[in-house]
């Protein structure tokens, strides 16, 4: 499993402007290297979103290019290989829990796995839940449902969309705590969107800040703590030093943004 | 004037020419009416406005006129456009059919509903209804074209003069010169008007008597008239023309000469009775009611 | 290619094959190809004008006043959903008459004008715009409810708030059905007795076997119900701008029981036979030929050929059922399928769509004798005729329905490289569903009045065929028991089939059940 | 403005139990005090929103009963009283942002405030898209427009279901200081679902603790720190002590529940 080629991701003078003119992306060059978990941050409607789904291929850029591993986004989904969740959970409304996660195996033409789906369920909590359809579920477990579903695939890519959002403080640790191991071994690539500074220390392996719209990378911070990472150690000074300096650089972004700066 | 309404049976046509002549004559409104001619048509039975009222007169035919009298309508017929009857076999010349005997076999191209007149025809002729394959068709003579059937049961005034507008030139068996003797084009009306709306009837019946009399002096004035009066309706003047020369014979005769438009004999109404006999229908003399073309005629 | 070759592209195959199939028929007065089309046309273009302004005014009324009734009828059944079941039931059997039996009712009532027709054309649409506008009242998340509820106002601000706006793509849906089906009850209402319009020289033609004018009249009723019908498609893009959400409505305790269901039934037998015997008594019809339910009741009870009319009834019921489950069945197949190819071949559209909607416009004694031609006038015809008329509100349902998949979810099917086929399987036949049920309840009463159609054009058996056969013996006892059989078996049908759709809707879209 | 009566909400023996069997709340006796902001904490999936959502009037309890100031939730929310930002935005697909705010007015039966919009705009930093449709915002500012939407009103009763959970911690901050003195003066009782146990503290008076499903209270937290409370205030050692009171509490609700310690 481990010996899976390691997926890196390279975003070439990529940039996108929305039908209605919103520019959404600058010419960005960013790349991310395959197998480490990167967590980015920046102001909301910064266009966090925008570059997680021209990465999966769901939007094409106005200019630049994605490329994962050498192909480009549509190839490496037809091979299964990526894998998100979305900021809003879209689950299939029709189906019930277990056979939502189930689905992205079959969709991703992966042989099925009720044991994996099964222990997904349990990892995200939601035990006692695998008959129930999305609308019986509260908020935080449609969430942790489109986290499990993502997990399903052991894609070689992970596009996780500030996953935790509607998740509460303890909850949301436990899952900082169970889940990395899931993809951390397998060379998963993953990128995680994130509102939580401390989250994106405590996950990550580096950390992108990004300024307002339209998004320029403002620090690009290594995070070279030890895994695996408790959730005492976000009192440590070495995390808090890290995350203080991720906050003041998204601080920072915004600050030099004039035209925000001016509100 | 009194507004009163006849009740064709059909889309407009020279089919109904006398009736056009009388209003573009003036001879209606002459006589103190205002007649509306209501148009037919596939899904416009003739008696229901009748019995309401809402016309005065239907123009029915004396086996649509049993069968509503079965069904409790209070009809007279008061006049007899068609002495013979219009009903004719079809066939083409390859395949013609001249006889009923030679109708076994066949494949035959009718509304089903038509289905009776056929029977009647055969048990009149001594032939096997049950050897007669019965196609049903509607409205045009495409099957037969197309050999899908070997004969029409139709009116010698309507696909037949198609046909002929295409250069084919049918073989048609009167069905009347086989014994089946049934009025159409019946004048009907019902006995409350004819006990109250005497003078409107026997006004509106001279109208038509004079109106198809003018018809007979000249079918292509009377084809020409129609054309003109309906722009809208799609009619094209050589095809009624033939239409009108065809409608002769079947409505006029020595007895019309002799009586005048609309006659019958009262040997005529026993035949009558018994070919309806033969269509299930059990009536008396009594259906056909002389009193107003006595007074049109001022008898 | 440049896109104005492409667009061009698929009239233009459309008319060479048309006019292919026109020269493969020459000779025997079945079709006649764009070419001598045109060329009747350009020689008749008065006549032409003015039968289609005639038809085309009737056509519009109908249409406008029939949506206007059906959209009212759903904002009461919205606003007061204890009549939902009534009103509905009501409609179906309104929907149920066939022209046989309105026809002469509404020339007496309407007289000699253009009455009768638009009614027919109302009659026409009024019902296949309602339910599909009722499924698209209930297309929402429960979200947005949630919303007006907590500024503590109800259905009325429901109504006006969300549903309003949230079932446009339904509606259009049901507009688009209707367009060619206003043109088509105006065309067939003029058979009822009318001076004027494409329907009289419809009749007029094809009995004089002018196959170049009856297809050139065939060529317009196609065409304007083709722009009326994109027109309404172009009209609802613009409105349609954002992606159909994901609607998550909390699954609920059916509260519709057995009881209930039979109460509703008693209901509508109630208010039918009270305005049935009560409108013709109040509009003074003539017992001659308007039945009231004590005639069809004595007539299959105490008359002494009570039994006579049992077994006729029941024997032409039998034959017509042999008919009518596989047309329908063929129908919905029909409809749905296309409406799934075109969804996974878009470009198949501008080829399949107009041949789809002419079909639809056309009166049938026009296209019949194609269809005997090519099927035969035994069973493969007569359900062919059938499906062809049942299977276009499905199609055009399925299209919407097709497009209702919420674009979140196709996102993820997208990231793992699902392809147009996946996301039909996985994804919008699911979405899909609530339009396809609407569908197939628009499409009982549909092919009920279908078949009799066919039965009467093509086999001369069944409940069609009885009827034409009473109507012209003027036995109206006979033809309205033919046509309370035909609207029960309706009924009957369409209950059939609102309880197969609450079981798969209450797992695939909640929000539409038991409200 | 000032001198509107206060609604105080008491809850009275609610238990909810939804049509698959699911008990969302058991029997359950609070009151929150009229016109001051109560936070409500409690793991994912025990009912907070259920809560919330019976408080509004949008379901009806099992068994037990809700009051505002004496009146029942449909009464209050006839009266224009309530206003709720959900979870999940919801925002109507078709009305642009300032239309979807203004569309709260005129439920509420308020005049329309074309000022107010604007102004609610701005705070919540959504300068510049008036005339956008939700289609076109990003996660977090779909979200911010909610939150302006559930303050157009001028509500006496405000429940916020996670209103910040997709906003990123700089904006979230922002918010946590300019939205408060909107409700603040007007002695709106406030109900603050919230995953963040300094959000909670940073906001309410008084934070109440819910053990996971069904919820029960497992602590009841006054805050009594002063106002205004700025963000440099998380760092002090009394806000730290009432924040891990708050975490230990949450932990300590899970602990004892046997189904979930068992996990
Ligand atoms: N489909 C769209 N059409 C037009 N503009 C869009 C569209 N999607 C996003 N935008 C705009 O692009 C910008 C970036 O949006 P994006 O969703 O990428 O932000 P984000 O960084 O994910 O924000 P958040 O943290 O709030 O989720 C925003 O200004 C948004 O208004
Ligand atoms: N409509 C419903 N039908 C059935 N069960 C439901 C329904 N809504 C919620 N539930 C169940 O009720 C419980 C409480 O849900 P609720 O949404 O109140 O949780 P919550 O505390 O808001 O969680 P979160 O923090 O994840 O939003 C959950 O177990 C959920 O599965
Ligand atoms: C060519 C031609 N075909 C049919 C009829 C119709 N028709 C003949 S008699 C009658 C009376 C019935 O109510 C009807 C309707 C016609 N007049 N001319
Ligand atoms: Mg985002
Ligand atoms: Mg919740």
């Amino acid at each position: 499993m481990v010996d899976r080629p390691l997926v890196p991701i390279t975003c070439t003078g990529l940039s996108k402007i929305h039908d209605n003119g919103v520019m959404a992306l600058d010419p960005l060059d960013l790349t991310f290297e395959g197998g480490r978990t990167i967590a980015l941050i920046g102001p909301s409607g910064c266009g966090k979103s925008t570059l997680l789904r021209l990465i999966a291929g769901l939007e094409q850029p106005t200019a630049g290019r994605v490329s994962l591993a050498g192909l480009a986004p549509a190839e490496q989904a037809a091979r299964g290989a990526i894998a998100m969740a979305f900021q809003d959970p879209s689950l299939l409304p029709w189906l019930t829990l277990r056979r939502n996660i189930a689905l992205a195996r079959t969709l991703a033409r992966q042989p099925a796995d009720p044991r994996l789906v099964d222990e997904l369920i349990g990892l995200v909590g939601l035990e006692g839940f695998h008959e129930t359809r999305p609308a019986a579920l509260s908020g935080g477990m449609r969430q942790r449902a489109a986290i499990a579903r993502a997990l399903a695939t052991r894609p070689q890519v992970l596009l996780l969309d500030e996953p935790f959002g509607a998740v509460d403080e303890l909850t949301r640790r436990q899952l900082a705590r169970d889940l990395p191991p899931l993809w951390q071994p397998l060379g998963t690539t993953t990128l995680l969107v994130t509102h939580s500074v401390d989250e994106a220390v405590l996950l990550a392996d580096r950390i992108v800040v990004l300024s307002p719209r339209p998004a320029r990378v403002v620090a690009d911070l290594p995070v070279d703590l030890p895994r695996p990472r408790p959730p005492e150690m976000t009192e440590t000074p070495e995390f808090r030093r890290i995350a203080a300096q991720a906050l003041q650089a998204l601080a920072q972004g915004v600050a030099d943004n004039p035209a925000l700066a001016a509100q | 004037q009194t507004p009163v309404a006849l009740q064709l049976s059909w889309l407009h046509s020279v089919q109904f020419a006398g009736s056009y002549l009388a209003v573009q004559n003036g001879w209606w409104r002459d006589a103190g009416l205002e007649v509306s001619l209501l148009q037919g048509g596939p899904n416009a039975p003739v008696e229901p406005p009748v019995v309401s009222g809402t016309a005065l007169v239907g123009i029915s035919a004396a086996d649509y006129t049993a069968a509503a009298v079965a069904q409790g309508a209070p009809f007279r017929i008061i006049g007899v456009a068609m002495q013979k009857n219009p009903f004719v076999i079809a066939s083409l010349p390859g395949n013609p059919i001249v006889a009923p005997a030679d109708l076994p076999g066949k494949r035959i191209g009718m509304a089903v509903a038509n289905t009776p007149v056929l029977q009647a025809l055969c048990s009149l002729n001594d032939v096997d209804f049950n050897a007669v394959r019965i196609v049903p068709t509607q409205y045009s003579a495409q099957p037969l074209l197309a050999g899908e059937v070997d004969g029409l049961l139709c009116w010698e005034t309507d696909l037949p003069v198609a046909m002929a507008m295409q250069g084919v030139r049918a073989q048609t068996m009167l069905m009347a010169d086989h014994g089946y003797a049934l009025h159409s084009q019946t004048y009907i009306a019902t006995d409350d008007s004819l006990a109250n709306r005497r003078s409107e009837l026997v006004a509106l019946m001279t109208g038509e008597v004079r109106g198809w009399n003018a018809y007979r002096a000249d079918t292509d004035a009377a084809a020409e008239l129609t054309v003109a009066m309906f722009p809208d309706a799609g009619m094209d003047l050589p095809t009624q023309r033939l239409q009108a020369e065809r409608q002769v014979p079947l409505m006029f005769s020595d007895l019309t000469d002799a009586q005048g438009f609309g006659s019958w004999t009262d040997e005529a109404v026993q035949a009558n009775i018994r070919t309806l006999a033969l269509l299930g229908r059990s009536v008396t003399p009594e259906l056909w009611d002389r009193s107003i073309l006595d007074e049109v005629h001022g008898r | 290619m440049t896109t104005l070759a492409r667009q061009a592209g698929s009239p233009f195959a459309l008319l060479m094959l048309w006019q292919l199939a026109a020269a493969a028929t020459a000779g025997r007065f079945l079709l006649a190809g764009p070419v001598e089309v045109l060329a009747w046309l350009s020689a008749n273009p008065g006549l032409v004008g003015r039968a289609l302004s005639v038809t085309l005014a009737n056509a519009a009324w109908g249409f406008l006043t029939g949506n206007v009734a059906a959209i009212l009828i759903a904002a009461v059944a919205m606003g007061w959903p204890r009549v939902l079941p009534l009103l509905t039931g009501l409609a179906l059997v309104v929907f149920c008459l066939p022209l046989i039996a309105t026809g002469p009712i509404l020339r007496v009532m309407m007289g000699p004008g253009n009455g009768p027709q638009i009614v027919l054309a109302a009659l026409a649409v009024y019902y296949t715009t309602l339910i599909p506008l009722l499924a698209g009242l209930r297309a929402a998340p429960a979200g947005w409810f949630d919303l007006v509820a907590t500024y503590g106002r109800g259905r009325l601000a429901e109504l006006v708030h969300i549903r309003a706006r949230s079932s446009l793509p339904y509606l259009l849906a049901g507009l688009q059905i209707s367009a060619p089906a206003a043109f088509l009850g105006a065309m067939v209402g003029e058979f009822t007795g009318a001076e004027r319009g494409l329907g009289v020289l419809t009749i007029r033609f094809a009995r004089d076997l002018n196959v170049p004018a009856l297809w050139s009249l065939a060529a317009v009723a196609a065409a304007i119900s083709i722009a009326a019908y994109l027109a309404i498609g172009a009209a609802g893009k613009r409105l349609q701008t954002e992606r159909p959400p994901v609607i998550l409505a909390p699954p609920r305790l059916s509260r519709g029981s057995a009881p209930d269901r039979l109460g509703h039934a008693g209901l509508l037998a109630v208010a039918t036979l009270a305005l049935w015997w009560g409108g013709m008594e109040a509009l003074g019809l003539d017992p001659f030929f308007a039945k009231r339910p004590p005639d069809l009741l004595a007539a299959l009870t105490v008359a002494p050929e009570a039994a006579a009319m049992w077994q006729a009834l029941l024997r032409a019921a039998g034959e017509t059922a042999a008919f009518v489950l596989p047309g329908y069945a063929a129908g919905l197949a029909l409809g749905a399928g296309l409406a799934m190819l075109l969804s996974l071949v878009p470009a198949l559209a501008e080829l399949v769509t107009p041949l789809a909607i002419a079909l639809r416009s056309v009166p049938i004694v026009t296209t019949a004798p194609l269809v005997v031609l090519l099927l035969g006038r035994g069973a493969a015809g007569t359900i062919a005729l059938v499906a062809l008329m049942v299977f276009f509100p499905t199609f055009v349902a399925c299209q919407h329905g097709l497009r209702q998949a919420p674009g979140q979810v196709l996102d993820i099917l997208r990231s793992y490289g699902a392809g147009p086929l996946r996301q039909m399987l996985h994804v919008r036949i699911p979405a899909m569903l609530p339009a396809f049920f609407a569908s197939a309840r628009i499409g009982v009463p549909a092919a009920i009045l279908a078949v009799t159609v066919a039965e009467w054009l093509a086999t001369g058996r069944g409940l069609g065929n009885l009827m034409t056969l009473s109507a012209s013996l003027s036995d109206y006892t006979m033809l309205w028991l033919t046509v309370v059989l035909a609207t029960l078996a309706s009924i009957l049908g369409y209950a059939g089939v609102a309880w197969a759709e609450r079981r798969v809707l209450r797992v695939f879209a909640p929000e539409q059940v038991d409200r």
